[in-house]
C-alpha cells in the first residue's frame, strides 16, 4: 500500500472537520473522494500533505510508504512534498504565482528537490508531455497571459515533474468549462498511469472518468466506499443516492 | 481576542478623555503656577515630580490633555466637514468635475501638516489655532480619499441606481443612501487622523510653532524638558508617554472600529 | 500610452498648482521683509525704497511667473538675507536630507520586512502578538522623542556614537556613517512600525493565497515560500505604501534634523522662516513638496509598469 | 525578478547620488587632508548665527561675534578689564577742547590683500557712516562724529560735534571697524575685507562659518590655522556635540541648567563670567496702565527675581537693579531698590486704580531665556492680580512687531550692547520712554570731564531705577565650556566679539 490513512481526525477549535476517517491507496491505484463542500474531503487531502493551518489539530495515522506523516517534522515533510507526492489544485488562475513566469515556476519545483536546477529543456519537455503545443511561449508567459486550460496543464506539469509516487488532485477540473475539462481529464488519465492518485471532487461524473474506486464523505465521515460503478449502480446511502441523481440530471 | 484592539483603544481613549475632563475642572496643583520645590523627584505630594518652575508635572499633563484633545477634535472635525462632502462630490459628480477635488486632494497630500504649520506659524505666529488650522488642512485629503472611494462603491449598487432612476435628487441620495453607508469608514478615518493630529501637535509644539509658553501642551513640555535632559531626564519621559498613550489609543480604536464596521477586512482563520 | 500621457499632464498640473500655492502663501507672510532687513531704526522711505529694490512692489503674478521661470531653469533666486544663490544654499543641504530619507526608507524596510513577516506568521502565538503590539506602540511614539532617548543612551551614556552634527562623506566616510546612524535609526523605528503593520497584513493575505499553498506543495518551507513568492507579490503594493510614506519621512526628517543638529533642508527652512527669508522659504518648501509629488507620480507609474497583471492596460 | 529589479534601481540611484556628491569641489585649502595633522583647527559651538557679513548694515549680535577683532579690526579695543587698548592705532591724543581725536596708525598694519591700513582707509570707512549708512545702532554710536580727515598717510583726525566720553568706546564697537577701501561695498555682506588675523572661509548658512588664518597678518599670528563656528538651533544639540567631542569650545552655554554635564574637570573647563546683557522685562510706557509709575513699581515688587533666574536660567546670573553691569566704574548695587513684596505691590496697584486687577500682554521672542522667564513671571504677577497673556514670537517677527512697531504691553529681551544706559535717552525707543531729566544727565555725562562721566551716569542710573521704565531681571552670565587644554579664555564678555585671537591650545 502506498498510502494508509487510519482513524484520521482533524479538529479546528470546537469543530470536528474530519472524524476517524480510514482508507488506503495501492501502489498504482486511483482513489476518488467525493462529497459536497464542507464534507471534509479537502481537509483530508491537506492533512495528508501536511498543509493544514496551524490551528488544526490532527490525530490518527497517515502512513506514506510506511512512513508516519502525522507529527512528522516540517523539514522532513518538505522533502516529500512536490517530490515523493505532489498536489494539483482547483483554481489554476490563483494557484500559480501571478508575478512569475510559468516556466520558472516549474523549474523551481525541479530545483527544490534536485540540483539539476530545472533546465529549460526539461521544463519544455514536461510542458509537452501535458499536451502543450508551444512550450517555449507558455514557459515565457505570466499566468494571466494563458488560458485556463493552459494554466491547469502547467499546474499538472509542475506536479509530475519530479515523478512523484502519489498525486493528490483537489478538484482539478472544477473551474474549467466542459470541453477543457474533458481534455484535462485525458491528460490526467495519461500522467497518472503507474502512480498512486487521490482524486477529490464533488462531481461524480468527473470521478467516474478516472477512478475505479471511490469513497463518499459527508460531514467528516466516510458514508460509503466501493468500486465506482457499484456505488453508482446501487448507492447504499441517502446522500450518495442524491449525488448520483444529481449527476444523472446533469448528464 | 477578536475585539481586543477596539476595547483596548476605547479604554485608552476613554482614559485620556476622562483625564482631560477632570483636568478641565480640577488638577492637584495649579498647572501654570510656580511652586517652591523645583525639579522634585516623583513622590508625594507631586506624584510625577515637578518641573524647573516647581509646577506639578501631573497637573500640567492633565491640563495638557485638554489642549491636545481640543486640537485633535477641531482639526479632525474641520477636516471631515470639508473633506467628506468633497470626497462624496468627487464620486457622485460627472467624471470631469469629480476629478478636480480628487486631484486637489492629491496635491494637498504633498503638503504634510508640519510643512503647512511652519508656513502658517511664520505667517500668523505659533499658536494653538495655527496648529489646528495646519493639521486640519493637512488632514482634509485623507477624508476626501476615504469618502470618495467609499462613495464610489455605494453608488454602483443597485438601490442607488434605482433611486436615481426614480428621479430622487443627488442631495437626497447623498444624505439618505450614501452617507449612512460611508459613515463607518469616516469614523475609522477620524480615529486614525486623530492619532496623527496628536503626533503632529506634539511635533509642532516641540519646534516652538504650536501653543504658547502659558499653554501646557505635551509637546511644549517635551521642549522644556529637553533643557534638563541630563539632570532630570524623567521630565522628558512623562509628556512623551502621554503622547504615545493617546496616539496608541486612537490608533487601536481606529483598528478596532475597522474590524467591527468593515467585515471585508476581518482577518480570515 | 495615452493613459501615461494623461497622468503626466496631471502631474505637471499639480506641480504648477503646488508652486502657485507656495508662492501665494509665502508672499502673504506678514512681517515685512524690507523692514526686517533694514533693522530697527529704518525710516518708512527707506523701507519703501528697499521694497522697490527687492522688486516687492510689482504685481504678484509677474513676480510669480519670473520666479517659476527661474525655478524651471534651476535658479531659485537669491536669499534676501545674505544675497546668496538659493540653489547653492539648497544643494548641499538637499544631500543631507536625501541621505536621511534614503537610509530612513531602506532602514525601515529592512526592519519592517522581517518584523512584519514574523508578526504575520506567528500571529496566533504570544511572540507574534508581542511583536505586533510593539509595532503598534512604535507607531504612537513621536520620532523626535525616540531621537532624544537615543542620544541620551548612545551618545551621552555609552558614548558610542556622536550626538549630532554631520560630516560630508568625502571628508571621512567612516565619520559620515557614524553621524547618520542615530538619526536614521530614530526615523526608521517609527517608519518601520507603519510599514511592518502593512507587511503583516499583506503577509497574512499571502498566507491565504492559493499560490502560496502551491509553493508549499512543491516543497517550499513557510519562510522560503514567503521569500520567494510572497515578497515579490507584496513588493509592488509595498512600493506604493513606502512611496506614500516618503512625505511623512521628509517631515519627520525636519524635526530629526533639529534634534541631531543636521544641516539638512528642514533646519535651513526653520532658520529661513525665523529670518523671514521668503525666497529661501519658498525654494525649500517647493523642493520638498515637488519631491513628494514626484515620488507619488513615480510610484503610480512604477505600479503600472511593475505589475504584470496591469501591464497590458498601461501600454 | 521584480524584487531584484527594484534593488538594482535603488543601487543605481545610490550610485548616482554618490557621484553627484563626489564631484562637488571639496573646499580648497581648508581641507585637513591637504596639510596633514599639524593644522590646528578650533571648533566653536555657537547659537546666534550671523544674518550677513557686513556689520555696518546688518543687525544682530551674530555678525560681530564672529568678525569683530578676528576679521575686522578697530582703531582701539577694550581689554578684559574694560580699558581702551591700541589695535590699529598705536597712540592717540585728544585736543584740549575735547572735540578732536588724532590717531596714529600702526605702520605695519595692512589688509588681508596686502594693501596698507592707512588714513584714507579709515576716512572711507567712517565717512560711509557719516553719509548715512548703517543700522540704527551704528549710527547712534557715531552720532557725535562730525568729520573724519586724513592728516598724513598714517595719521587720521576725527572731529566731533560736541565732547563725548562715549566716543572712544564707540570706536571699539562694530561701527569703528576699518574696511579695505579696495573692496566693493555691495560685496561686503558676503566677503568681508578686513585687516584681522583671520579671513572668512566657508560660510554655510544654518550650520557653520569658518575662519581661516590670514597668512599675511601684520601682527602676532594667531594660534589656530582654522576656526569653525558651528551653529546649533537647539542649544541642547550643542551640548551633546560638546559631550561627544565634536567641539572644543561652547562659546556661551545657553542652557545653564545643563552645566552639570560638564562637571568632569579632567575633560572640561567651565569659565563663568558676566556679559553686558541685561535681561529686561520691558514695559510699553505708553500703555495707559504702564504709563503710571505706581504700576511699574508694583510689578517690580511683585516679581521675585531670584525665582525667575532659578527657573529660567538655572540660577546662573547676577541680580541687577539698574542698566549698569558690575565692573563699570559707575556701577552701584541697586538690586535692593524693589524688594520682593507682593503686599506692597497690591497696595501700589490699588493706588494706581487697579485694585480690581489688570490684564497685560507679554510678547516674548523665542530666545532661550524669554519664554521660561515669561512663564515664571506670569505666575508671580497673577498672585498680585495682574493677568498676563503670553505670546511667543519668532525673533524676526518680534523685531518687527515689538521692537520696530512698539506694539506690545510687556516683553522680555536681553540688551547685550556694552554701555547701553544711553538707549533710554534715544528718541523713539521701543519702550516709548522719555524723561528729560535723564536725557540731560546723560548729555552732561557724555560731554563733561571724566569725573562727571562717572558721577552723572551714577545719578542717571539711580533716576532710571526710581522711575522703573523696565524691570531689570538679571544679568546674563557668560558661561564658556572648553576642553582643558585651551588657554586664554576671557571669562567676562566685554565686547560683542568672540575674540579667538586670544585663544591657544597646549595640545
Amino acid at each position: 500500500m502506498k498510502l494508509v490513512v487510519d482513524e484520521l481526525s482533524v479538529r479546528f477549535g470546537d469543530t470536528l472537520a474530519v472524524d476517524k476517517v480510514s482508507f488506503a491507496v495501492g501502489e498504482t491505484e486511483r482513489l476518488g473522494i467525493i462529497g459536497a463542500s464542507g464534507s471534509g474531503k479537502s481537509v483530508t487531502s491537506l492533512a495528508i500533505a501536511g498543509l493544514l493551518s496551524e490551528t488544526a489539530r490532527v490525530s490518527g495515522s497517515i502512513k506514506f510508504d510506511g512512513q508516519e506523516l502525522v507529527g512528522l517534522r516540517e523539514r522532513d515533510y518538505r522533502r516529500l512534498r512536490g517530490n515523493r507526492f505532489s498536489m494539483i489544485f482547483q483554481e489554476p488562475m490563483t494557484a500559480l504565482d501571478p508575478t512569475m513566469r510559468v516556466g520558472l515556476q516549474i523549474a523551481e519545483a525541479i530545483a527544490l528537490h534536485d540540483r539539476r536546477t530545472g533546465k529549460r529543456l526539461t521544463v519544455e519537455e514536461e510542458l509537452q508531455r501535458v499536451g502543450i503545443t508551444d512550450p517555449g511561449r507558455v514557459a515565457d508567459s505570466f499566468p494571466h497571459q494563458l488560458s485556463g486550460g493552459q494554466r491547469q496543464r502547467a499546474m499538472i506539469a509542475m506536479a509530475i515533474v519530479n515523478k512523484p509516487d502519489l498525486v493528490i488532485c483537489d478538484e482539478p477540473t472544477t473551474a474549467l468549462d466542459m470541453v477543457v475539462q474533458r481534455n484535462i481529464l485525458h491528460v490526467l488519465d495519461d500522467v497518472l498511469t503507474d502512480r498512486a492518485a487521490l482524486f477529490i471532487s464533488h462531481d461524480l461524473g468527473v470521478v467516474r472518468e478516472v477512478c475505479p474506486r471511490v469513497i463518499v464523505m459527508q460531514e467528516g465521515h466516510i458514508v460509503e466506499e466501493g468500486p465506482i460503478d457499484a456505488v453508482i449502480a446501487a448507492p447504499a446511502h441517502d446522500y450518495t443516492a442524491r449525488l448520483v441523481a444529481a449527476a444523472r440530471g446533469e448528464l | 481576542m477578536k475585539r481586543s484592539s477596539l476595547w483596548a483603544g476605547a479604554a485608552l481613549v476613554g482614559f485620556v478623555v476622562l483625564v482631560a475632563i477632570v483636568g478641565f475642572f480640577w488638577t492637584p496643583f495649579s498647572p501654570t503656577s510656580n511652586g517652591p520645590t523645583p525639579l522634585a523627584a516623583p513622590g508625594w505630594p507631586h506624584l510625577l515630580g515637578t518641573d524647573a518652575f516647581g509646577t506639578d508635572v501631573l497637573s500640567r499633563l492633565m491640563a495638557g490633555a485638554k489642549v491636545v484633545l481640543l486640537v485633535g477634535v477641531l482639526s479632525v472635525l474641520g477636516a471631515a466637514v470639508v473633506g467628506v462632502p468633497l470626497g462624496m462630490a468627487a464620486a457622485m459628480l460627472p467624471r470631469w468635475a469629480g476629478e478636480i477635488p480628487a486631484r486637489l486632494a492629491d496635491i494637498l497630500y504633498g503638503f504634510p501638516a508640519l510643512l503647512l504649520a511652519i508656513l502658517f506659524a511664520a505667517a500668523l505666529g505659533g499658536s494653538t489655532w495655527t496648529a489646528v488650522m495646519a493639521i486640519g488642512i493637512a488632514t482634509v485629503p485623507a477624508f476626501v480619499r476615504v469618502a470618495r472611494a467609499a462613495t464610489l462603491q455605494v453608488v454602483s449598487q443597485p438601490f442607488v441606481e434605482a433611486a436615481e432612476l426614480a428621479g430622487v435628487s443627488r442631495f437626497v441620495i447623498a444624505g439618505r443612501h450614501v452617507w449612512p453607508n460611508i459613515a463607518p469608514l469616516v469614523w475609522v478615518q477620524a480615529s486614525v487622523s486623530f492619532g496623527i493630529a496628536i503626533l503632529s501637535e506634539a511635533g509642532l509644539s516641540y519646534l516652538g510653532l504650536g501653543s504658547g509658553p502659558d499653554a501646557p501642551t505635551w509637546g511644549r513640555m517635551l521642549r522644556e524638558a529637553q533643557d534638563h535632559l541630563f539632570s532630570t531626564p524623567i521630565l522628558a519621559l512623562w509628556p512623551g508617554l502621554a503622547v504615545a498613550i493617546a496616539t496608541l489609543g486612537f490608533n487601536l480604536l481606529g483598528d478596532g472600529l475597522r474590524d467591527v464596521l468593515d467585515p471585508r477586512l476581518r482577518e480570515r482563520p | 500610452m495615452k493613459r501615461l500621457l494623461i497622468r503626466l499632464a496631471w502631474f505637471a498640473g499639480s506641480l504648477l498648482l503646488a508652486s502657485l500655492l507656495i508662492f501665494a502663501a509665502t508672499n502673504w507672510l506678514p512681517g515685512d521683509i524690507a523692514s526686517v532687513l533694514l533693522g530697527t531704526n529704518a525710516t518708512p522711505e527707506a523701507v519703501a525704497a528697499k521694497r522697490v529694490e527687492l522688486g516687492l512692489d510689482r504685481p504678484f503674478l509677474v513676480r510669480y511667473l519670473e520666479w517659476l521661470g527661474g525655478v524651471v531653469s534651476g535658479d531659485f533666486g537669491t536669499s534676501m538675507i545674505n544675497g546668496r544663490s538659493v540653489t547653492a544654499t539648497i544643494a548641499p543641504r538637499l544631500e543631507v536630507s536625501l541621505w536621511l530619507v534614503l537610509f530612513g526608507t531602506l532602514g525601515s524596510l529592512l526592519l519592517a520586512l522581517p518584523v512584519g513577516t514574523f508578526a504575520a506568521v506567528r500571529r496566533r502565538h504570544l511572540d507574534g502578538f508581542v511583536v505586533s503590539a510593539l509595532s503598534q506602540i512604535g507607531l504612537a511614539v513621536p520620532a523626535f522623542w525616540a531621537g532624544i532617548w537615543l542620544v541620551v543612551l548612545f551618545a551621552v551614556r555609552l558614548q558610542w556614537l556622536p550626538a549630532g552634527g554631520y560630516v560630508p562623506y568625502w571628508e571621512s566616510p567612516a565619520q559620515w556613517a557614524l553621524h547618520l546612524i542615530l538619526p536614521v535609526t530614530a526615523l526608521s523605528i517609527v517608519q518601520a512600525s507603519v510599514i511592518s503593520r502593512y507587511v503583516r497584513t499583506a503577509v497574512i493575505d499571502v498566507l491565504h493565497t492559493d499560490y502560496f499553498r502551491t509553493a508549499r506543495a512543491i516543497g517550499w518551507g513557510k519562510v522560503g515560500a514567503l521569500w520567494r513568492h510572497g515578497l515579490r507579490n507584496i513588493s509592488i503594493s509595498l512600493l506604493t505604501v513606502v512611496g506614500l510614506q516618503v512625505a511623512t519621512l521628509l517631515v519627520g526628517a525636519i524635526i530629526i534634523e533639529q534634534v541631531f543638529a543636521l544641516p539638512g533642508l528642514g533646519s535651513r527652512l526653520l532658520l529661513a522662516v525665523t529670518q523671514r527669508d521668503l525666497v529661501v522659504v519658498q525654494g525649500i518648501v517647493l523642493v520638498l513638496v515637488w519631491a513628494v509629488l514626484l515620488i507619488n507620480f513615480l510610484v503610480d507609474v512604477a505600479y503600472q509598469m511593475l505589475d504584470p497583471r496591469l501591464k497590458r492596460e498601461a501600454t | 525578478m521584480r524584487v531584484r529589479r527594484i534593488i538594482q534601481l535603488l543601487a543605481v540611484l545610490l550610485a548616482a547620488v554618490m557621484m553627484v556628491s563626489c564631484s562637488r569641489p571639496s573646499g580648497g585649502s581648508s581641507e585637513p587632508s591637504d596639510q596633514g595633522a599639524e593644522r590646528k583647527v578650533l571648533e566653536v559651538g555657537a547659537t546666534g548665527e550671523p544674518a550677513g557679513m557686513d556689520m555696518i548694515t546688518v543687525d544682530g549680535a551674530g555678525t560681530p561675534f564672529v568678525l569683530l577683532y578676528n576679521v575686522y579690526e578697530t582703531l582701539v579695543k577694550l581689554d578684559a578689564e574694560r580699558n581702551v587698548k591700541p589695535l590699529l592705532a598705536t597712540e592717540w591724543e585728544m585736543s584740549p577742547d575735547r572735540l578732536t581725536y588724532t590717531f596714529h596708525l600702526d605702520p605695519q598694519a595692512k589688509f588681508a590683500d596686502g594693501s596698507p591700513v592707512d588714513a584714507a582707509a579709515v576716512v572711507a570707512s567712517f565717512q560711509r557712516i557719516i553719509d548715512g549708512a548703517g543700522t540704527g545702532q551704528v549710527k547712534g554710536n557715531f552720532a557725535p562724529l562730525k568729520a573724519v580727515r586724513a592728516v598724513e598717510d598714517k595719521v587720521v583726525e576725527l572731529e566731533l560735534h560736541a565732547p563725548s566720553n562715549y566716543f572712544l568706546l564707540s570706536l571699539t564697537t562694530p561701527a569703528g571697524i576699518v574696511v579695505n577701501p579696495a573692496a566693493d561695498v555691495a560685496s561686503l555682506n558676503e566677503t568681508p575685507a578686513g585687516s584681522g588675523p583671520y579671513q572668512l572661509g566657508e560660510w554655510e548658512p544654518g550650520s557653520k562659518v569658518s575662519l581661516v588664518r590670514n597668512e599675511q597678518y601684520w601682527g602676532t599670528p594667531p594660534h589656530y590655522d582654522e576656526v569653525n563656528f558651528r551653529y546649533y538651533a537647539d542649544p541642547n544639540a550643542m551640548n551633546t556635540a560638546m559631550l561627544s567631542g565634536q567641539l572644543d569650545i561652547i562659546s556661551n552655554l545657553t542652557v545653564p541648567q545643563s552645566i552639570g554635564q560638564f562637571a568632569d574637570t579632567s575633560k572640561y573647563t567651565v569659565h563663568e563670567g558676566v556679559t553686558d546683557g541685561e535681561v529686561l522685562l520691558s514695559f510699553n510706557n505708553s500703555n495707559p496702565a504702564l504709563a503710571k509709575r505706581e504700576v511699574r513699581q508694583a510689578i517690580h515688587h511683585a516679581i521675585d527675581r531670584q525665582a525667575v533666574v532659578d527657573a529660567a536660567w538655572g540660577g546662573k546670573g547676577e541680580l541687577i537693579g539698574s542698566m549698569v553691569p558690575p565692573g563699570e566704574p559707575w556701577y552701584e548695587d541697586l538690586s535692593d531698590t524693589y524688594p520682593y513684596d507682593p503686599e506692597k505691590a497690591k497696595e501700589l496697584l490699588a493706588q494706581a486704580g487697579h485694585a480690581q486687577g489688570l490684564t497685560l500682554r507679554l510678547r516674548v521672542p523665542s530666545l532661550p531665556y524669554a519664554p521660561p522667564a515669561a512663564r515664571s513671571i506670569q505666575s508671580q504677577l497673577r498672585a498680585v492680580g495682574i493677568e498676563v497673556e503670553i505670546e511667543e514670537l519668532d525673533f524676526a517677527r518680534w523685531l518687527d512687531v515689538v521692537f520696530s512697531q512698539g506694539d506690545y504691553d510687556m516683553t522680555i529681551v536681553a540688551h547685550v550692547e556694552p554701555r547701553d544706559l544711553r538707549m533710554f535717552a534715544r528718541e523713539g525707543n521701543y519702550l516709548h520712554y522719555s524723561n528729560p531729566d535723564f536725557d540731560k544727565l546723560m548729555q552732561e555725562a557724555d560731554e563733561g570731564d571724566e569725573t562727571a562721566f562717572v558721577e552723572k551716569q551714577k545719578e542717571a542710573a539711580r533716576l532710571l531705577t526710581a522711575d522703573a521704565p523696565v524691570d531689570w531681571l538679571f544679568l546674563l552670565p557668560n558661561i564658556i565650556v572648553t576642553t582643558p587644554d585651551i588657554d586664554g579664555v576671557q571669562a567676562d564678555q566685554t565686547s560683542l566679539s568672540f575674540d579667538v585671537t586670544l585663544l591657544a591650545s597646549s595640545r
